[in-house]
């Protein structure tokens, strides 16, 4: 396995270390405990929480979340390509700009249709 | 070092799991997941064996973006579908999906 | 030892040190590989960890004077102190978990915003020779650990079992999610120019800081990752008067703290990126001899972006939703497009011509740039004008049905929205 | 036989991924299923590392955990109460889908067993440094994979317009 990922891999570890060793010990030292069901209720503006946590969600999310999943994937096709960029021909340039403007055409299809509206 | 064949019993058995998933969960999105699951079984496979096998030719690598690609796109229309069918029907249970049926 | 030596390459010697160092002891080299990355790692993330405590004060300062207040100045010399002090007294207090709540999940969630940060430091260059690790996915790298953040809001507030959670959750995913669309877009710019998506590479790649050759991409990088931190003007997650504080409403103690800690070394970050990728990072006047200077150059480069970061947080309003979403998807992601689409023509065209000087090449790319900022005000023009008229046509009858604009519009999103049927 | 730090690593990994995915498959509640579904995903891009196919374990990051997890637990949001899932998650042929996984797994185990020497390939082939370039080259030569990348595109703009159609129709 290359360093660099050990690295990255050992990183990630202690970067998860860091920030744990202080909550641990707010919680488990220094912190006093001294629960009751009332401060442990979740927060509402004074009054109980009426119902379960379910709020009605707009599809809009979804919309918004979808359109980011297909140029997310778009931009992994273009990066390899622009490592690549100094071997490339002319004719392959007009191949990404093609491919580019395809979804280029999505994202006006998605305007026209009103799916980037909030509203 | 890690031989190859450990690395194709785990994408074997990354698919069952998967399998198993689409098979026997109710959910659609449960359904759904299931499918990831097996396609990054799939993406498992395709790397080891570039990887194994003749890592000069990138073949491999490019399999596996056209699966990502393919499973974005899935994940995305299943998922749309599964949201108008709940919308209209409030169930994504997907035995309740039947109206194909005779 | 050599003095020359260790100023000229101070990470190469001090390793060598401690590499003949370990291995008198009788260490392994793979082992001694493996206690020096961890003895960087610790470095550079203790760093990451303690700046904050430095940019809280700064900041609360910054702010203070920008409203006429002293703001924090009793704790230590200028009030420097205040930060620990604040951090000594989240360590003391409870840490509640609200009924209801899912334990680990919400346990999680505040490390893991702390983890996508700090792991972003791994790949970041102070100097030519004092880096983490030369990744030669680097600019990826940072998109991904970047989105694990987006992953530990939407834990976060689904884990605390309340609805103004949930609510600031989603409204937060809605908005980095959208705002990652053209940062992604807008990093492909630089990778493009250096040919490498590897941070120091891309640094050395720029005898010609990348700014002149790609300004709005930089324009666009900066803003987007101003987006992703979720700082005001983009502060919609917090909304104090319309979602109380969202996603980490139920928090309390350090575990609030770890998310605090995250959102100003974010900040930070999105300085340090900047300075990074369009800035040039360590490049500067005699870092060719002396390679440490690097570091302070760097550190410059990334207090200019940050200082930037808080004069907009109090200057600029909070933008409305539905404004957000427009300036998006319907400016900066076209934008975006346009710009890799001009950036990669343009570039292929100069190298068939056989350009190679680096101001030539940064100023036809800048020119590029220019025109293709004239052909998008044109367009935004035009469709500014044809909305007046359409508001004109129709407003007149009925203009108690539209929406009182909120103060301080943000004019440049909601100008050239095409009408709403 | 002795176990190297790489037979480690990946045993580890293999057992997040598997563990993981085990919980996608049997969680009561969907979006523990989801963020079991992100540690698996993370199980592969760890395998992919090992597998030095670094990009591809960034973008496994970037779009799988950064992305396509992002859309389905927003889905789930929407499509379910969020807190509590009552009632059983699987329908009455579980148990036939589970016989059906293992006859699958034994049969492919027995494939396994029938192909010669696979046991004895190991990593001896070295890995070209520039294998990010020869990615990026083979996307647009028009004599390697500029179809399917073309394709890809076009498939993206099918998937955004199909699934704005039907998820964006008016009740």
């Amino acid at each position: 396995m290359p360093n660099e990922w050990l690295f990255i891999g050992i990183f990630l570890l202690m970067g998860a270390v860091f920030p744990g060793a202080p909550i641990l010990i707010n919680s488990l030292i220094l912190g006093p405990k001294k629960n009751n069901p009332v401060k442990n209720s979740t927060y509402e503006c004074g009054i109980e929480t009426v119902g379960d946590t379910w709020v009605q969600f707009k599809v809009q999310y979804y919309i918004f979340a979808l359109v980011f999943v297909v140029f997310d994937v778009e931009t992994i096709f273009l990066f390899p390509f622009a490592v690549a960029y100094n071997q490339v021909s002319f004719f392959a340039v007009l191949e990404v700009v093609f491919f580019i403007l395809i979804l280029a055409g999505g994202l006006f299809y998605a305007w026209r249709k009103g799916a980037l509206e909030w509203a | 070092m890690v031989p190859l064949s450990w690395y194709l019993v785990l994408a074997a058995a990354l698919f069952c799991v998967g399998l198993y998933g689409v098979l026997a969960r109710k959910n659609a999105v449960a359904i759904l997941m299931g499918i990831e699951l097996m396609l990054n079984a799939v993406n498992i496979n395709l790397v080891s064996f570039w990887h194994y096998l003749n890592p000069q030719v990138m073949a491999g690598q490019m399999f596996t973006i056209i699966v990502l690609t393919v499973a974005a796109s899935e994940a995305a229309v299943g998922l749309a579908l599964i949201i108008s069918i709940y919308r209209r029907r409030n169930s994504v249970i997907a035995e309740d999906m039947d109206l194909m049926k005779w | 030892m050599d003095i020359g030596q260790l100023i000229k390459d101070p990470l190469g010697t001090l390793g060598g040190l401690l590499t003949s160092l370990l291995a008198s002891i009788g260490l392994a080299p793979g082992a001694i590989g493996v206690i020096e990355k961890i003895i960087g790692v610790v470095i550079i993330a203790s760093f990451a960890l303690v700046l904050p405590l430095f940019l809280i004060w700064f900041e609360r300062r910054v702010v203070a004077r920008m409203q006429d207040r002293m703001g924090p100045n009793r704790v230590g010399p200028q009030g420097l102190l205040q930060t620990i002090a604040d951090a000594l007294k989240l360590m003391t207090k409870e840490d509640i978990t609200p009924t209801g709540a899912d334990k680990l999940v919400y346990n999680i969630a505040p490390i893991l915003s702390v983890v996508a940060i700090i792991s972003m430091w791994a790949v970041v260059p102070f100097a030519s020779n004092i880096l983490g690790t030369p990744l030669n996915v680097g600019a990826l790298y940072i998109v991904g650990v970047g989105s694990l953040g987006t992953l530990a809001i939407m834990m976060g507030g689904w884990a605390s079992n309340n609805k103004y959670a949930l609510l600031g959750a989603f409204r937060t995913v809605a908005q980095l999610v959208s705002y990652e669309a053209p940062m992604i877009l807008s990093l492909l710019v630089p990778v493009l120019l250096a040919r490498t998506m590897d941070l120091n590479g891309i640094v050395q790649a720029q005898p010609v800081a990348f700014i002149v050759a790609a300004p709005i991409a930089a324009l666009i990088f900066f803003v987007t990752s101003v987006a992703e931190v979720g700082r005001t003007p983009f502060d919609l997650l917090e909304a104090e008067s319309e979602i109380v504080a969202g996603f980490h409403i139920e928090y309390s103690g350090m575990k609030f703290g770890m998310f605090f800690v995250a959102e100003f070394l974010h900040a930070f970050t999105v300085g340090a990126l900047t300075a990074v990728l369009f800035l040039g990072g360590w490049r500067g006047w005699g870092t060719d001899q002396v390679p440490l200077l690097g570091v302070v150059y760097f550190m410059l480069k990334a207090f200019v972006g940050y200082f930037i970061v808080v004069l907009m947080r109090t200057a600029l309003p909070r933008i409305r939703i539905d404004h957000m979403l427009d300036l998006n998807w319907k400016f900066l992601v076209p934008t975006s497009l346009s710009v890799i689409v001009v950036t990669i023509v343009v570039d292929k065209l100069i190298q068939q011509a056989g350009i190679t000087n680096d101001w030539a090449r940064s100023g036809l790319l800048f020119l590029a740039n220019v025109v293709l900022a004239l052909a998008i005000f044109g367009i935004l023009r035009r469709s500014a004008r044809q909305l007046r008229a359409f508001e004109e046509a129709e407003g007149s009858g009925h203009a108690a049905e539209h929406e009182p604009e909120p103060h301080g519009q943000p004019a440049e999103a909601g100008a050239h929205a095409a009408p709403a049927h | 036989m002795t176990v190297t730090v790489d037979q480690i690593l990946f045993l580890l990994s293999a057992l997040v991924t598997l563990g993981a995915a085990i919980i996608v498959v049997t969680a009561r509640n969907l979006v523990h299923a989801a963020l079991a579904l992100i540690a698996t995903f993370f199980g592969v891009a760890i395998l992919f590392v090992l597998l030095q196919a670094g990009f591809l374990a960034t973008v496994q990051v970037v779009l799988y955990i950064g992305a396509i997890a992002i859309l389905i637990i927003f889905a789930i949001m929407l499509t379910r109460r969020v807190m509590q899932d009552s009632g059983p998650q699987t329908n009455q042929q579980w148990w036939l889908a589970a016989l059906l996984s293992l006859a699958l797994f034994a049969a492919l185990w027995a494939v396994f067993q029938q192909v010669p020497g696979l046991q004895n390939v190991t990593g001896t082939q070295v890995i070209p440094n520039d294998s990010l370039q020869r990615l990026g080259f083979g996307f647009v030569d028009p004599n390697q994979y500029m179809l399917p990348f073309e394709l890809a595109s076009v498939l993206l703009l099918i998937a955004l317009v199909g699934s704005i159609v039907i998820a964006g129709e008016k009740q």
